[in-house]
């Protein structure tokens, strides 16, 4: 798209739509605050549920690729999400995962520890507020006088967007920072040369470690893992060499190191850099290094002392990991 | 047709590679599941490498180093046990039974002890059956 | 990155694969593949015709990568490699699988041998594709040489260099030159004299201008690479002396095995049982006599004395027998009344002139007896007063199928010989590897039974397996060969399959640095990134896998060359 | 050292008679000229025993002693405890040991007497005899290339120098290119070997002259000029394209000399498949053309215009060189010279190397074991349409370690014969296989691990040598005492495979001539010091590798290939080279003795 | 129950024959050369190693030196010139000295002064006997003929005289012959191991002995026949001369000339030429040394070969001259001829190599006992 094609068209046609998300997401794009104005004047939104009141049927007559830029966040959850997805790819040019939900599954992910099966029980049954000894579960069809009520259908694993569809571009974050956002966006307006399709945009190549102010040496044996509430934290020094485990090594930067800044270790929102595949086996690889041992038990030992590791080093991404879910 | 288990193996080249061409010199015959990948030493083998493995549909990941001590790169075995020590207790979280993951020492001179161990892992995945990592993620599914 | 055409090659090698692994079979699977231009199979792959092959075939095909699927890539990369590199491509865009050693040698079933060469070369294949053109470096060679250990193999090797002009180091541990052949007193079989051997090579060693001796003194680090190493040693506990040198021996020797925990033997509970190293004792001075002070009427000597053995050493001391045949002379010249026992399990003369000497030991008055070294060795008991001898060795006598007890009043123990206490240390000081029997590895038990996989590294005499003087001395001479090759280049390449840090990535969490045990890898404070000194690193690639942004490139072992590996050997499943 | 002030000498010598080689009477007038030497006594003077030379030490105030003569060390334990009862130091007793200056066939005198003089002043022998030097060539001539020559040839072109490698044959790779798997690491020989003939071949620095034998050697260390036949190969190695048509057509045979005689090569052929150079040549012998003056039908199939000349003669080339590696390796024991093994009358009673051939992948039968057949023309030969054994007996020690042949011990034996066992039965499993051996020498690194491998393979290996091996009933019966169980062992079986010795090479004995270079009694070249140049000769600038200096193995070949070349690169790099060691007049030994004497005197002084 | 090993026993040994047997690296080749080795009674190899270890009891019970008639395949072959037959010959001394009780067949092969001594002594006493003692019983001698022109061979030596001193001797040395036998039996089937054989298995096996003693037949196994036959034909004549001349002395020693085929004449040229064959094979080949069996010649050898040598010819020179009329020289060499023959039965016979006709069929027999032993049920066993 040559940048005079651009400036020719008058606005661009944008959605915004969520899928298994918290809802960060829309939000974030509310939080550009008076950039919205900007946005709004380069584009006009088509179809943005929590925003605009536009069916799904307004969205299948639109003609195909009629749409120039879709911010798709949250994870495929449901057969609804997944149809949604697909609608929106057909009809869009650019197709953007955004953020760290669409990108590697996100929070929602963390379902994938389990099955359909185990979440329903969960929600349906064991919540303390439930009291369901029927054991009535939902269902995808479900026969009336006045016909069948449909509901989609709840998908076992959590996905993430590119999973389901052919994905243009990713914009990592949970939330995705809204200046990162914008940058995106008026790269897109103004028909710059857009990197190659599946680039991970509004992002940093190098991981959060380069913006991140505190202090850090080669120095980087552990002989113990604490949680951030178990130790004192010096606020000087790397996460890592106070034996705090920080994803920020292997984590794209981008955010700002809000976290760290905030005194609290990163937890890897913003996904792998371009030179790793699996942040969280990365991270692994990097942390089993810094164990200051050589015995097998003594290292048992040391790594007990980290409780989770599937939960610390795959939370936002283990849809989208190598594993993707836990073995069924 | 019935269960063949396969191994990915990374093995390194000093030692492990080496007592594997030992065997193969010396003719000691082992189970035909094992796919050997040669890395030069054990310190380079990463998660990442070991989950691909699985999430191709390896039956079982087998890393085999120098013994302790041994390392042609003076420690590369020792990371290479923390890393695979940590590893396995994420493995287990992810429902990947322990002994489809198996990291053992073979010196160079060990070619019968790599056909036995190789034997020994090709009869125990037989017992356990195939893995269920790349089934678990096939689309199909994982939409039931 | 130009699009891959690639040329893969299935050997034969004779039937050593074709007979467990249908090669045509292989060949066709593979042809179709995506990027593979040309598929083969022949004969012997090795042989010059078959290099001839792929030459030919890529200049005609313009093929850009190769795939041989042969042997193990420890014996011929290099081989197609260089045939690569004559026919004008990089000779890393060469990829081998290993379908011989690892396949048609270890499988019976072929259908399964095949399927596995098909999972080899199809990931072969996919690793080839991304792999990237490595060029050659060479670094320049200091002449001057550091000689670990001052025994005879490290003497000769001295001498040899240092005659032709070169610099040599020469460090031992103990306080004089010498090693092992200083402690005896005739060499066989000649019977000549050690001493007299031994001492105008220490002495030209001594005033030789071209060598500096360092006695009692250790190697506990050297740094540095092939050509250019560096230590620091600490003479008589001064200030530290720092050496530059381009080439390192190893000749660090073995020392004698401790009997004492061989029961049978109650070394050490019997003064009159000695090792062989103490009889020698007795010999430089003069006299064989029992702790009596009397001379013994019947002495013993017993082989393999913690040799072949498997709750000592398995192996074979090489010298033993020899050494014990050597001591019926001696023991006759002295004692001429005296009853001498060989006992021993295999008489190994193996070398030029020992059958020789072992017939002209057996006119000496000798009795040979045979045990069993593995099962049941000989047990020495104190005698009974009316034995009429101090003690009574009893044993199972397998030439005569007879258990007998041999009256003795001395018994040697022809002991085995075992690494030093400080092999380790010196193992790791200079980056080479130990095999079971702690023995020093060699960088090919046949043809290169010197050198070793670290280079400019070399090991000769015993510290690489037991042997005798000659031996030693041929292989003292074998890496002074080398070394003086070397030198005479001026030049060797080094490692190319080093790691290298992308400072587009690297966030300099310097989780890196503490990784390498080379001490290869820098922070560079204004850039905030690691760096990689690429002759320093020796490419085990653990920086790669410590580093959490994935900013180290293991070269030719990148996480894209083995995950399309891992996906190549899983693809056909 | 100190010149002692007082020696006497003992002259060893208990074999008195008019055929000891060494001139004793002569030594001791020499002797005698030495002030500081008092007394001189021959073996036959009186009776070596303790008490006699404590009296004599005691009687003369002997404080040093030498022994000279052949073997003294026989006697040298003696001497010391007489030295230690008569309270002297026993360090002081030195031995003159003649034998270690033995060169060939005689002794020369004046290096006895060189030797005697340098320890009457209490120095050593090799200390003061250092020859002079010469400026070197430097080029090398290797002879032979076989493992050794290959890796002598390679590591001086390593270090950029020029090489002419001389190999007999048309093809370099000697007998470790005929063989299957080497022990005990059991990789195969041809995967290591091939490498290096490739290498040897495309070295720039190598100037491969293969079918050359060398005629005639002149000149002295540094400047050696070698009269070298290069034997008409009539195929021009330049242009052949190796495309083996002239074979296919060729109607001669002839055996095969690479498989041994168990397979048949036609007239114009490759020795083998890699060899190297990769090209035909043709056997003059029988070659129908060059006996009857009709055929000439490679010629006309041959697609390269003129690269068969049937017409071409052997030439003669001289080249110049400072260095001589002589690596001529070993010949085989001829095993019908033990009849008793009916070797050549029994056609499965195979030897080692023959059973190699038939081991090897490229071998006559594709490394399958078969027992031998005839041929429609009644050649004895291995083909794959005979019958494989069930039984196969391998015996040890065939020419070795037997008075009646050769005394010494072939080194290699016991392992190859160990490896076969293992091959054997890898290649036909469940077959049942005997090893008869005598005491197994299993003492390389990693054999005797090997070693008690094969003993927990179903292999019967039985201490006790089979004496004699007949015919019955179309098989082979062996008759043998099992030693350790002390029964009489029969056997009958398909194939007996004797393992048969190493034998100097048939060219050692001009060799030796033209080099100057002594051989030793069983006809290998003889080392200028046992223990300390093992790889060196007499002669300047003339160096031995491998087996032509002694039965070894391949590590030890290659070992000593290295160290060889060690020499020569040495001198190259210094630009000079010592003369021959005999070539030093005793005249310059006493002078040089006088020298340092008088340096330690004035050292004694200050 | 271990055994000591004795090195002073192998100097011992040393001096009954002429061997680098220490040189022995037990390859086994000799034990598998040799045609009479069998199951059980292995030899040389296994006699070399007691030979080699000194284990003095083991020695004395073998049979086996017995077993082995010298064909010399095992030392031609012997790979260490450790010379194996030669052994066997000389524990074939040993064992004759061991089994003789006077100690004189010892000092016979070790000392050459005693053996050749001894003979003299004893020929100058038979010479004497002639000389004098005969006279001084006033036996007086005639040179007149017989009507058939022969020598009055009866005048000069008395046949009842010489008949009676013929079995004395016969008495002596078969007393001798047979206590050395006996010793020879405690020593290999009585003395040692725990085993003990029937009374009904010497019966039994008692044939071997006699068809041993006649045929021969383990020289048979050797490979080269040539040599069993003529030890055959000398062991024949030399029994049938022995035979005739102890026990039909009056038969044999006649003055009447009978007719060549006469059986007298018969047996005594049958045997005459048994005995000149054998010798003459023996002799040339000791003399030229070229098959292995001859090489090594031992005095005792010698002795025994030159002295029947001399009795047959004497013997024969005796019969000529008898025939043919010519007194002086019949007594002349009837006196030479007991001077060689006497001593020769008196010290070969009981002592020294000739007894081997007696041990060798013996040790056969006591072979087959061994085979034959049965455990001996001692008191320990009988309790439990």
């Amino acid at each position: 798209m040559s940048s005079e094609q651009t400036n020719l068209k008058p606005k661009l046609k944008l959605a915004v739509y969520w899928g298994s998300a918290c809802g960060g997401c829309c939000v974030s794009v509310l939080d550009t605050h008076e950039k919205l104005l900007d946005i709004v004047a380069a584009a006009d939104p088509v179809f943005w549920p929590i925003a605009l009141d536009i069916k799904y049927k307004d969205v299948e007559a639109m003609p195909d690729q009629s749409i120039d830029l879709t911010l798709f966040n949250g994870a495929v959850r449901n057969s609804e999400n997944q149809h949604i997805a697909q609608l929106l790819r057909k009809k869009t040019k650019i197709l953007v995962a955004y953020g760290s939900c669409a990108y590697m599954g996100g929070i929602p992910g963390l379902a994938n520890f389990s099955g359909k099966s185990e979440v329903f029980e969960r929600a349906y049954v064991e919540t303390e507020s439930t009291k369901n000894p029927e054991r009535i579960f939902p269902v995808t069809e479900y026969p009336v006088e006045e016909g069948t009520l449909k509901l989609p259908k709840f998908f076992n694993d959590v996905l993430p967007l590119n999973k389901v569809v052919d994905v243009d571009y990713y914009i990592p974050g949970c939330p995705p920072q809204s200046e990162r956002l914008i940058e995106v966006f008026t790269a897109i307006v103004s028909g710059a040369q857009l990197p190659p399709k599946g680039s991970v945009v509004g992002a940093n190549d190098k991981t959060n470690c380069d913006e991140c102010k505190r202090t850090k040496s080669e120095n980087k044996t552990i002989d113990r893992f604490y949680r951030p509430w178990e130790i004192q934290d010096d606020k000087e020094t790397c996460f890592l060499e106070q034996g705090v485990i920080c994803m920020g090594p292997a984590t794209r930067g981008g955010c700002g190191v809000r976290c760290v800044e905030g005194n609290s270790p990163c937890r890897g929102c913003y996904g792998p850099p371009p030179g790793a595949t699996d942040p969280g086996a990365k991270m692994m690889s990097a942390i089993g290094t810094m164990i200051n041992a050589d015995n097998p038990e003594e290292i048992d030992k040391i790594i007990e002392s980290i409780v989770d590791p599937a939960g610390l080093f795959y939370r936002f991404s283990l849809p989208g990991s190598i594993l993707g879910r836990k073995v069924q | 047709m019935d269960f063949r288990p396969k191994i990915v193996a990374f093995l390194c080249n000093w030692c492990a590679y080496t007592g594997a061409d030992l065997a193969g010199t010396s003719r000691i015959h082992y189970a035909p599941n094992i796919r050997i990948i040669r890395i030069m030493c054990s310190g380079r083998i990463e998660p990442t490498f070991i989950l691909k493995a699985f999430q191709q549909g390896a039956d079982g990941v087998l890393v085999c180093g120098c013994h302790p001590g041994d390392c042609h790169y003076q420690e590369g075995n020792y990371k290479c046990l923390r890393r695979f020590k940590l590893l396995q207790k994420f493995t287990r979280q992810m429902g990947i039974e322990k002994d489809r993951l198996r990291l053992e020492w073979i010196s160079a001179s060990e070619g019968k002890q790599f056909a036995e161990l190789v034997n020994d892992m090709t009869k125990t995945l037989l017992s356990m059956g195939p893995s269920k990592v790349k089934s678990s993620l096939e689309v199909e599914h994982l939409n039931v | 990155m130009e699009e891959p055409r690639i040329g893969v090659y299935v050997c034969w090698c004779g039937t050593n694969i074709s007979k467990m692994v249908d090669v045509e079979a292989v060949t066709n699977e593979v042809k179709a593949l995506p990027n593979v231009t040309i598929a083969k199979n022949y004969k012997y792959m090795c042989s010059d015709p078959g290099q001839d092959l792929i030459i030919k075939d890529i200049k005609l095909h313009n093929l850009n990568r190769v795939v041989v699927a042969a042997c193990s890539p420890r014996i011929h990369e290099l081989t197609f490699r260089t045939a690569c590199e004559k026919a004008g491509i990089n000779p890393y865009l060469f990829e081998m699988a290993n379908v011989r050693e690892q396949d048609s040698w270890v499988h019976t079933d072929r259908t399964e041998a095949t399927n596995k060469a098909i999972d080899l070369v199809v990931a072969a294949i996919r690793r080839v594709r991304y792999h990237e053109p490595l060029q050659k470096r060479f670094v320049n060679v200091n002449p001057a040489t550091l000689i670990i250990g001052g025994g005879i193999s490290g003497l000769t090797a001295a001498l040899e260099i240092a005659n032709a002009g070169k610099q040599v180091y020469l460090v031992e541990k103990s306080d004089q030159l010498g090693g092992q052949v200083k402690k005896f007193d005739l060499t066989f079989p000649h019977l000549s004299s050690a001493q007299q051997m031994i001492r105008p090579i220490v002495q030209r060693v001594d005033n030789h201008p071209n060598i500096s001796v360092f006695l009692e003194t250790e190697i506990r680090e050297v740094t540095g690479y092939i050509g250019n190493f560096k230590t620091a040693i600490s003479v008589n506990g001064g200030d530290p002396v720092e050496l530059e040198f381009g080439n390192i021996i190893a000749a660090v020797g073995l020392k004698p095995f401790n009997p004492e925990v061989i029961s049978e033997y109650n070394y050490k509970e019997f003064p009159d049982v000695i090792t062989s190293f103490e009889f020698e004792e007795k010999l430089l001075a003069g006299r064989i006599l029992t702790v009596y002070g009397k001379e013994p009427r019947n002495v013993a000597i017993i082989h393999c004395v913690g040799s072949r053995n498997k709750k000592y050493h398995e192996y074979c001391s090489r010298v033993c027998c020899m050494a014990a045949l050597k001591y019926v002379h001696q023991v006759r010249a002295a004692l001429p009344s005296a009853n001498i026992f060989e006992i021993y399990a295999d008489m190994r003369a193996y070398g030029k002139g020992h059958e020789e000497f072992y017939a002209l030991t057996t006119h000496r008055q000798i009795m040979f007896l045979m045990y069993d070294q593995q099962k049941k060795l000989p047990v020495i008991n104190q005698a009974d007063r009316s034995d009429n001898c101090n003690m009574i060795i009893e044993m199972d006598e397998l030439l005569s199928g007879q258990s007998i007890e041999v009256p003795v009043d001395m018994v040697i123990l022809m002991v085995n010989m075992e690494a030093q206490e400080n092999v380790k240390q010196v193992v790791r000081a200079i980056g080479v590897s130990l095999c079971g029997n702690q023995f020093f590895i060699e960088k090919h038990p046949k043809l290169d039974p010197v050198a070793t996989t670290t280079g400019g590294v070399y090991i000769i005499g015993t510290c690489q397996g037991p042997k005798d003087i000659p031996d030693s001395v041929a292989q003292a001479r074998a890496a002074a060969a080398r070394i003086l090759g070397a030198i005479a280049q001026g030049s060797v390449p080094i490692e190319v399959t080093t790691a290298s840090v992308n400072e587009l990535l690297c966030c300099g969490c310097q989780t890196c640095i503490g990784v390498c045990p080379y001490k290869a890898i820098s922070y560079d404070e204004n850039n905030k990134v690691s760096i990689v000194n690429e002759i320093l690193c020796k490419g085990c690639g653990t920086c790669g896998s410590a580093c959490p942004a994935g900013a180290i490139i293991s070269k030719h072992f990148t996480d894209l060359q083995i995950l399309s590996e891992i996906e190549g050997v899983m693809s056909m499943s | 050292m100190r010149s002692p002030s007082k020696t006497c000498i003992f002259f060893y010598n208990p074999q008195f008679s008019d055929f000891d080689p060494i001139d004793y009477a002569e030594l001791i007038r020499y002797a005698m000229t030495f002030p500081n030497v008092s007394r001189i006594w021959k073996y036959h003077d009186f009776i070596w025993n303790e008490q006699n030379l404590t009296d004599k030490i005691e009687a003369n105030g002997i404080d040093h002693l030498i022994v000279a003569g052949l073997l003294p060390g026989t006697v040298k334990t003696l001497f010391s405890k007489a030295m230690a009862i008569a309270g002297k130091d026993p360090a002081n007793v030195i031995l003159a040991s003649f034998n270690d200056y033995y060169t060939g066939t005689t002794f020369d005198m004046d290096r006895l007497k060189s030797v005697l003089a340098c320890l009457i002043a209490g120095l050593s022998y090799e200390t003061v005899a250092i020859p002079d030097e010469n400026p070197v060539n430097p080029a090398t001539l290797v002879i032979g290339g076989g493992i050794a020559g290959i890796q002598a040839s390679l590591e001086i072109a390593y270090s950029n120098n020029h090489v002419y490698l001389v190999e007999k044959t048309g093809t370099i790779g000697g007998k470790m290119a005929t063989f299957d798997k080497t022990f005990p690491t059991l990789d195969c020989a041809a995967c290591i070997l091939t490498p290096k003939m490739v290498e040897v071949n495309q070295n720039p620095f190598i100037n491969l002259m293969t079918y050359c034998e060398v005629q005639e050697v002149s000149g002295e260390a540094g400047n050696y000029s070698v009269r070298i036949l290069m034997r008409a190969r009539k195929v021009n190695v330049k242009t052949c394209i190796g495309c083996g048509t002239c074979t296919e057509k060729c109607p001669a045979q002839a055996p095969s000399e690479f498989d041994y005689g168990t397979s048949m090569r036609k007239a114009i052929y490759m020795p083998f498949p890699q060899a190297v150079p990769n090209k035909y040549m043709i056997d003059a012998e029988s070659c129908i053309y060059l006996k009857t003056g009709k055929c000439r039908a490679c010629v006309k199939v041959c697609p390269v215009p003129d690269c068969i000349n049937l017409d071409e003669q052997d030439h003669e080339v001289t080249i110049n060189v400072g260095n001589i590696i002589v690596a001529t390796g070993f010949k085989p024991f001829d095993a019908k010279k033990m009849d008793q093994f009916g070797y050549g009358r029994l056609p499965n009673v195979l030897t080692s190397l023959e059973f190699e051939r038939l081991l090897n992948a490229s071998g006559p039968t594709g490394g399958n074991i078969h027992l031998r057949s005839q041929d429609k023309k009644g050649n004895w030969i291995f083909t794959e349409e005979a019958e494989k054994p069930e039984k196969v007996a391998i015996i040890h020690c065939v020419g070795s370690r037997d008075k009646n042949h050769n005394k010494y011990c072939s080194r290699v034996c016991c392992m190859y014969s160990l490896k076969f066992s293992h091959l054997i039965l890898e290649k036909l499993p469940g077959a049942e296989i005997h090893e008869y051996f005598i005491d197994m020498r299993s003492f390389g690194k990693g054999y005797e691990e090997f070693y008690e491998r094969i003993l927990e393979e179903d292999v019967s290996i039985v201490r006790g040598k089979t004496a004699k091996v007949e015919e019955r009933n179309g098989k082979l019966f062996l008759r043998g005492e099992d030693i350790l169980k002390g029964e009489i062992l029969e056997n009958t079986v398909d194939m007996v495979i004797l393992s048969i010795g190493l034998e100097a090479a048939e060219e050692t004995r001009d060799l030796s001539r033209m080099l100057g270079i002594p051989r030793s009694e069983d006809g290998f070249f003889e080392e200028v010091h046992y223990n300390l140049d093992p790889t060196a000769t007499s002669r300047g600038g003339i160096y031995l590798a491998g087996t032509c200096q002694g039965p070894k193995d391949i590590p030890d070949s290659v070992a000593q290939g290295s160290a060889a070349a060690a020499r020569a690169i040495q001198s190259i790099l210094k630009g000079k080279i010592y003369k021959d060691l005999i070539s030093i007049p005793l005249e310059t030994i006493e002078k040089r003795i006088n020298k340092l004497t008088l340096v330690q005197l004035e050292e004694k002084h200050l | 129950m271990s055994v000591r090993v004795h090195p002073e026993l192998r100097n011992q040994l040393m001096q009954f024959g002429i061997g680098d047997w220490n040189a022995c690296y037990h390859c086994g080749t000799c034990t598998a050369m040799c045609p009479l080795s069998e199951e059980g009674f292995l030899f040389p190899r296994k006699k070399i190693r007691l030979m080699q270890m000194g284990l003095k009891n083991e020695i004395e019970s073998s049979v086996e030196p017995w077993l082995c008639y010298y064909c010399g395949d095992c030392t031609s072959t012997c790979p260490r010139d450790a010379n194996p037959g030669e052994l066997m010959m000389s524990l074939r001394r040993y064992l004759t000295s061991i089994y003789d009780w006077t100690g004189l067949s010892k000092k016979f092969y070790t000392s050459e002064v005693w053996e050749i001594g001894s003979i003299l002594l004893i020929a100058v006493l038979v010479v004497i006997a002639f000389l004098i003692g005969l006279p001084a019983m006033g036996y007086s001698f005639t040179t007149e003929l017989t009507s058939q022109g022969g020598v009055k061979i009866n005048s000069f030596a008395p046949i009842h005289i010489i008949e009676a001193f013929d079995w004395a001797m016969a008495i002596v040395v078969g007393g001798l012959l047979i206590s050395n036998i006996l010793r020879m039996y405690y020593k290999i089937i009585w003395k040692h191991g725990h085993t003990k054989v029937t009374f009904w298995v010497h019966v039994r096996e008692f044939w071997r002995l006699v068809f041993n003693f006649s045929v021969q037949p383990k020289f048979g196994k050797c490979d080269d026949k040539r040599y069993w036959f003529s030890h055959w034909f000398l062991m024949s004549g030399y029994t049938i001369m022995f035979i005739v001349v102890v026990v039909f002395l009056p038969w044999f020693q006649t003055e009447k000339i009978l007719p060549p085929w006469h059986l007298q004449r018969a047996l005594g040229y049958y045997a005459t030429f048994g005995l000149l064959f054998g010798l003459l094979v023996a002799i040339t080949g000791r003399m030229r040394r070229k098959d292995v069996k001859f090489y090594f010649s031992h005095v005792s050898d010698w002795l025994f070969l030159v002295m029947l040598t001399l009795t047959v010819i004497t013997g024969i020179l005796i019969h000529i001259f008898r025939i043919y009329g010519m007194p002086y020289a019949t007594y002349i060499f009837y006196i030479i001829h007991m001077a060689v023959l006497v001593p020769m039965i008196l010290i070969e016979v009981p002592f020294s190599k000739w007894s081997h006709l007696a041990y060798r069929p013996f040790a056969v027999y006591f072979q087959h006992l061994k085979t034959h032993a049965v455990p001996r049920k001692t008191k320990i066993n009988s309790i439990n």
